[in-house]
């Protein structure tokens, strides 16, 4: 049986490394004889962008692989720097990160934990990936985060919006640049209070998984505190398309505003019924019926077409703020790709820049240092004002935007329109707050 | 040998022999060199590719022999996931017990679900484990959270109990799975001149598991139990008048296949230790009806060809970008290559499903019997010149084969 | 008393009254036949006996037991063995594999599972299987795949993998329809040897006169539902009433 | 009251996709033999054809306005449809407006083409193969078409709103307010159903159809082209299932899945209502539309939860199991 022979050897081999016994000219070497996993040895280092590239997800990852690729070029002294120029550490030269120059591999997410889990894991063993990025759904972001913690790299998440991609599920190895469904209410919550008034009736749909739980949770409790009431709070189902049985019972509900906790193709349709239904023109208690999408995103608002019109709901980012690197971001993606970037792209290019940076200022590339080097790591220049990743639970904090449906766009860009630039001090909140309790940060892994 | 006949011997062999050395021959190409993108010699796709066979392999024990075709077997996979890594949060992170309660639970779950679905038969029998599998699916999803903990996937923290090992390691993370001592995730490395291959732990107690399944697989096709499930799939009239009540049989080898799916599902967790509701979505039900039929219902070998095939495509054309088309086509003149990778690009990287999608209908079109029809057929014409009667042997050799 | 006993079995569909009580008693070691026009229920009769139909009225019994209300495999277990109008055999399976079915299926009715053992072993069954291929003289064609056997080494096969199993009655439903002379030809000496050569009751169903009067010991004529005569060959032979009834249809 | 009567109306109107979607299926399952898992992927390609009136309707030219700047501050492209300067603004705009109807136009015969192309140039192989084989090679189909769809339309939804008119809502009686588009769509639903059976029952074509489904050989003794038939009848399943398309639009935005959303649902209605029987996908449409809607109550959810989760799956287990062949379905078809 000298197949068996060949198993043995190579399970015995990985404890002990030398290739004493084997006689051909050959060179074992288990992964512990790295310093950490993956470590870049040559002249260059990979970076794995794991993005939806198939599923209901497809543009917005399409979007977040062209902020990729602006961010390697920029990193390889390509193009015209975008918001390297104006990011304020100027540790990044433009030669590649420590000297390497970046490549990258792709995969595709599928938006599901599995597939996004074995693509990031190709990227991991096959293509010696060095740090994960990228998703579009905080599932995938806490799958992916959970096998970069255990694999040893580090992983800077994507489009995530779920409280527990820093809370309950955070991890050690793992970033968000991206804002939280807490922060979206306590943003949302005090202008909602101003321009409809404290005393409200709201009805929430909430999409019936655990994002659509923490959004929910997050807007009801921020909207409660300022004098509203939550009438009731209905889930639907995920795969459901047609949300007219769940508009329906608004009507005669009493209540005067409809909160939609639901994201992608989800709101789209909730959304585009709920105008069906006339909720937009309807009066109740004297006052006019408002919808509220506490999440938006551009690649949302052009699927919602004129439905979007008026509607509040808050965002990470838009391309219309009018700081440095804003406008550096926009003018170099925008010359490449002819439209400006959205929001998931601003966050991945940001994440890219921002564990370069780190893995410059740390000198090295072990993930331990790196995440030394991003820990309370204070910022500027990178589009959403002053930041701080801290280091509780390695979340950005900085400022929110609470946005509107324009009511007269100039081109199919030009969707949203800026409310208000909520402080990041507003939407603060301790490490150890309610909903983000539970689970560990744990400590970093190198794979060592 | 073990019971079988020299054919089957020399089959068990050859899978053995490609199962164990599978490093060495999905990494064909040095790493390095251009070509090393189609590469598949590393753990995680290598396990994929066994444990979906096994997936695969006990599906065709129910579709191939019986002809019941079940829409709704990712769900048992899915349960298997799901009882593996409550086994590693509250005992230990052993897979032993991980995956014999993988396997028990699946196997039950499959004895309600096939004991009330197989009542009927035909379109009805898949539209009833459709509806289960849905439905399981849509729970776990939503409802069921805090068993499945939803759209996140099962995961193991740092406060499980685990009851015979430890909650966390000493230097603050979660500890790994392993099999007495041999931890699933370690690997060994070999370089030999440009090409590295990869030897996993994780992998051979897969390939082991698969070589032991196909193994079971064969013994069951040719047992008086398999040839009864062919009756059975070839004529049910003649099987009600024969004083044999079939229920008991389909329903056997529904829970047989069941829990092929379980240990499926529990290596899988062990592996890597998380379980995901889109598991048992209705896709994944229907992808190891593809892979079965695309490599051959009613083959021993098809259903692992059929599974390793998709499996490769998933993972590895999902991840070829134009960045790495321009490398492949550098050597041609500027206009010349941008126009191949022009024309290229809605097939790779975004577009794999379209090629698969493509390859399916060609494969169902030219080759009915699936994969294992193509391999018969090549091999008839590599002999055919020597020996005419080839290609009649091809098409007369037991169904089974 | 005979072994198989139908007692004032009535049967109707909606306003059609397909069976109005039929008594008929088939004795053992014979062979009867029942022969009728199209439409004289001989189809409902022979499902009201492998349970596939329940009459409204009446009861059958074989040796002493009903049979209504059970599941064919059931019934097959009672010892009563069907042969079908076109033959019913495993087309995808070989003949060996076709004939041994019915002798596991004999010995594991009850649900004994072999998953494991190979057919191979189970030598005792194999020579059983050889010893009725022998017997037919098939032993010839026993690696053949089933479906391409001619339609007379079909209903051969078919009737051999009844026989296998050693069934008290043998149902046969128009074992000859659509055969040629020849294939004709030789059933009715196939069944006439087993018919002498074995303890077997033979309960016939046939639409042809040549097949009837070659085999059977005694005859029911069925005529709209009812039985008209019941009688030896010879008599029937001679009968008005059956005349009247087939009026031009007889062989 | 009023909200057992909306939510009629809802399961009514969800009932009428359903219903449509399984008519399709069932006549080309009843008539030809064939599982059709590209059928969903029709319905999605007869939606895109509402976004490709849509685009057509709406090609434009572009004309630099200095006044007003773009997202990089250079001057602002304005673009005007052609039809607009045609016909003026106001024509322009109503042409435009009306795009989903005027697509119904469209609809018709490039379904009826995809329906001829498809049947002519794939299934009719299929014919003789297994219902496994049938399935995969038009399940493989079904991937194509999406992605094709999906290459040139991309992932995101895409808005076809009804016409100006059609769009608010209607007092159907005090308390219930219902949209009116969907009300429409309730009623092209009924007419295209009673068009069907009305084709079928009055016609010598449709008489040799429903011989065929009862009895698939006595069609072939018949000395009529059957091919020919068999064409015609899959393009008309085909026209069906892209009419419901077109015509769903409005109600949700068409994307590239919505075909795959439909398939597996639709699937359950056509054996809900038994394989091979019109009359019983209809009823089963409805009943499964009007019995999810009661689901999503509140009331329902509360009671069960998770119910509306799994409606439709187990009311389809609850009917094989208690009528093994489904509503209406026949014996030996599909066992």
């Amino acid at each position: 049986m000298s197949k068996n022979s060949v198993t043995r050897r190579g399970v015995l081999k990985s404890g002990a490394v030398a290739g004493a016994g084997v006689a051909l000219p050959t060179i074992f070497t288990a992964s512990s004889a790295a310093a950490f996993t993956n470590e870049p040895t040559g002249s260059s280092v990979t970076l794995g962008f794991n993005v939806p590239q198939t599923g209901p997800y497809a543009d917005e990852g399409a979007d977040e692989l062209r902020a990729y690729e602006l961010a390697v070029e920029h990193l390889n002294g390509g193009g015209d720097g975008g918001m390297m120029g104006t990011f304020s550490s100027k540790a990044l030269q433009g030669n590649g990160i420590l000297g390497k120059k970046v490549e990258y591999v792709t995969g595709d997410t599928q938006t599901k934990s599995d597939a996004a889990r074995a693509s990031a894991q190709s990227m991991i063993q096959k293509d010696g990936a060095i740090m994960i990025t990228g998703g579009s759904s905080s599932g995938v972001a806490v799958a992916v985060q959970g096998l970069c913690q255990e694999a040893g790299v580090i992983f800077m998440a994507g489009l995530t919006h779920s409280n527990d991609t820093t809370g309950k599920d955070k991890k050690a190895n793992g970033f968000r640049h991206f804002f939280n469904a807490y922060m979206s209410g306590a943003a949302l919550a005090p202008v909602l209070a101003e321009l409809y008034g404290d005393d409200r009736k709201a009805y929430h749909l909430t999409a019936d998984y655990t994002w659509g739980w923490t959004q929910q949770e997050s807007i009801a409790a921020a909207t409660e505190a300022l004098g509203w009431e939550t009438v009731e709070n209905v889930l639907t189902p995920l795969a459901a398309t047609d949300f007219s049985s769940y508009i329906a019972p608004v009507l005669n509900s009493g209540a005067d505003v409809l909160v939609l906790n639901h994201y992608g193709g989800n709101m789209v349709n909730s959304l585009t019924n709920a105008v069906q239904f006339g909720l937009r023109e309807k009066q109740v208690n004297g006052k006019n019926f408002e919808i509220v999408v506490p999440l938006f995103s551009r690649l949302m608002a052009r699927g919602a077409g004129e439905n979007i019109k008026g509607i509040l709901g808050s965002t990470n980012w838009h391309w219309s703020l009018q700081d440095e690197g804003t406008k550096a971001f926009v003018k170099s993606f925008g010359t490449k790709y002819g439209f400006p970037p959205s929001q998931a792209a601003h966050t991945c290019y940001a994440q890219t820049l921002l564990y370069a940076d780190a893995v410059e200022r740390a000198g090295s590339f072990n993930p331990c240092a790196v995440v030394e080097a991003l820990e309370g790591f204070e910022f500027d220049g990178l589009g959403n004002g002053p930041t701080l990743y801290r280091a509780e639970d390695h979340q950005c904090f900085k400022d929110v935007l609470v946005v509107k449906g324009k009511e007269n766009p100039t081109s199919e860009f030009d969707l949203l329109e800026v409310v208000q630039i909520t402080p990041r001090a507003q939407v603060e909140y301790a490490p150890d707050h309610p909903m983000f309790a539970g689970g560990a940060l744990g400590s970093c892994n190198s794979g060592a | 040998m073990f019971g079988l006949d020299r054919k089957d011997t020399a089959l068990l062999a050859i899978v053995a022999l490609l199962t164990l050395l599978a490093p060495f021959i999905l990494n064909p190409f040095p790493a390095g060199s251009a070509m090393a993108q189609f590469n598949a010699g590393y753990p995680d796709l290598m396990q994929r590719f066994v444990i979906f066979g096994i997936f695969a392999i006990g599906f065709n024990i129910l579709f191939g022999l019986t002809g019941y075709l079940s829409f709704g077997h990712a769900a048992f996979l899915g349960v298997g996931s799901y009882a593996a890594v409550w086994m590693f949060k509250l005992l230990s992170m052993n897979i032993l017990p991980a995956i014999f309660l993988a396997v028990v639970i699946a196997g039950l779950f499959a004895l309600v679900i096939g004991y009330v679905s197989l009542r009927r038969s035909g379109i009805y029998f898949s539209i009833l484990t459709l509806a289960f599998a849905q439905m399981s699916y849509a729970l776990a999803y939503s409802v069921l959270t805090p068993v499945t903990n939803g759209e996140t996937g099962l995961q193991l923290t740092l406060d499980d109990p685990r009851i015979l090992g430890s909650s966390a390691t000493a230097d603050g993370s979660i500890p790994v799975t392993s099999l007495f001592g041999f931890e699933m995730r370690s690997a060994t490395e070999l370089a030999l001149g440009p090409w590295t291959f990869t030897f996993s732990v994780g992998y051979y107690v897969c390939a082991v598991a698969m070589i032991l399944a196909f193994y079971m697989a064969i013994r069951i096709f040719r047992s008086p139990f398999g040839m009864m499930l062919r009756a059975i799939k070839s004529n049910q009239t003649r099987m009600n008048y024969t004083g044999l009540n079939a229920r008991p049989y389909t329903l056997a080898a529904f829970v047989i296949s069941g829990m092929y799916a379980g240990l499926a599902g529990g290596l899988l967790a062990a592996m890597d230790p998380l379980a995901g509701a889109e598991r048992m979505q209705w896709t994944a039900s229907g992808e190891v009806v593809l892979m079965t039929i695309l490599g051959g219902a009613g083959t021993l070998i098809g259903p692992v060809l059929g599974a390793g095939f998709i499996k490769y495509f998933e993972n590895i054309f999902s991840k070829i970008n134009d960045n790495i088309l321009h490398g492949w086509f550098a050597f041609m003149p500027d206009g010349l290559e941008d126009a191949v990778v022009f024309l290229l690009h809605p097939f790779i990287g975004k577009g794999w499903h379209l090629t698969l999608g493509i390859l399916f209908m060609l494969v169902v079109i030219f080759l009915p019997g699936g994969l294992v029809e193509g391999g018969q057929r090549i091999w008839a014409w590599v002999t055919g010149k020597n020996r005419r009667s080839a290609k009649k042997r091809a098409t007369t050799t037991e169904p089974a084969e | 008393m005979g072994i198989l006993e139908i007692k004032d079995v009535s049967k109707r569909f909606g306003g059609l009254k397909a069976l109005t009580d039929v008594n008929l008693s088939v004795k053992e070691n014979t062979c009867h036949a029942i022969i009728g026009p199209n439409g004289a229920g001989k189809s409902t009769l022979l499902n009201c006996l492998v349970g596939k139909l329940i009459p409204d009225t009446g009861s059958v019994m074989f040796d002493g037991q009903s049979v209504l209300g059970r599941a064919p495999f059931e019934i097959n277990q009672m010892g009563i063995s069907r042969v079908f109008q076109t033959p019913e055999i495993f087309g995808e399976l070989t003949v060996m594999e076709n004939m041994l079915i019915p002798i596991f299926a004999q010995r594991d009715g009850a649900f004994r599972l072999h998953a494991i053992e190979s057919v191979g072993r189970e030598s005792e069954v194999i020579q059983r299987a050889e010893a009725m291929l022998e017997e037919m003289n098939m032993a010839d064609k026993k690696h053949m795949n089933s479906a391409s056997l001619s339609r007379g080494d079909k209903r051969r096969l078919e009737i051999a993998m009844c026989l296998s199993q050693r069934p008290r009655l043998l149902l046969l439903d128009e074992p000859t329809a659509g055969m040629a002379r020849a294939d004709t030809n030789n059933t009715i000496d196939l069944l006439r040897q087993i018919k002498e050569e074995r303890d077997i009751t033979i309960a016939i169903i046939e639409h042809d006169m040549h097949v009837v009067f070659s085999l059977a010991d005694r005859i029911t004529v069925l005529a709209q539902g009812t039985p008209l005569v019941e009688d030896e060959p010879q008599n029937i032979r001679g009968n008005p009433k059956v005349r009247e009834a087939y009026l031009g249809e007889s062989a | 009251m009023d909200a057992i009567i909306l939510q009629i109306l809802n399961g009514l109107d969800k009932g009428s996709a359903y219903a449509l979607i399984a008519l399709g299926l069932t006549l080309i399952f009843g008539t030809l033999g064939v599982v059709n898992f590209a059928h969903g992927a029709l319905f999605m390609i007869g939606a895109f054809c509402a976004v490709t009136v849509q685009r057509l309707l709406t090609l434009s030219f572009e004309t630099v306005d200095p006044e007003k700047t773009d997202f990089l501050g250079q001057p602002l492209k304005v673009k005007t449809p052609y039809i607009e300067s045609w016909f003026g603004p106001e024509v322009g705009t109503a042409i435009i407006d009306w795009a989903v109807p005027l697509a119904i136009l469209l609809t018709i015969p490039v379904m009826l083409a995809i329906g001829y192309v498809m049947e002519r140039g794939l299934i009719k192989h299929f014919y003789k193969r297994p219902h496994a084989d049938q399935i995969l090679v038009t399940f493989g189909l079904a991937i194509v078409l999406q992605e094709i769809v999906k290459y040139y339309f991309g992932a995101n939804p895409i808005q076809t709103p009804a016409p100006d008119a059609l769009t608010g809502v209607a007092q159907l009686m005090p308390g219930v307010v219902y949209p009116i588009w969907r009300i429409v769509y309730f009623c092209f639903a009924v007419l295209i159903i009673g068009g069907v059976f009305a084709f079928l029952q009055f016609t010598t074509f449709g008489m040799v159809v429903r011989a065929g489904m009862a009895d698939r050989e006595t069609v072939g003794l018949l000395g009529i082209n059957i091919d020919k038939r068999f064409t015609i009848m899959f393009g008309i399943a085909a026209a069906v299932a892209g009419l419901a398309g077109v015509m769903y639009g409005p109600i949700n935005a068409p994307n590239y899945h919505m075909g795959m959303d439909f398939l597996v649902l639709s699937f359950v209605v056509v054996v809900v209502g038994g394989m091979g029987s019109l009359p019983g996908a209809v009823l089963a449409g409805f009943l499964l539309g009007i019995l999810e809607s009661f689901a999503s109550t509140t009331w329902a959810t509360t009671t069960i939860p998770g119910i509306n989760q799994i409606i439709i799956y187990l009311v389809a287990i609850i009917i094989l199991l208690t009528r093994p062949r489904g509503l209406m379905g026949r014996k030996g078809v599909m066992e």
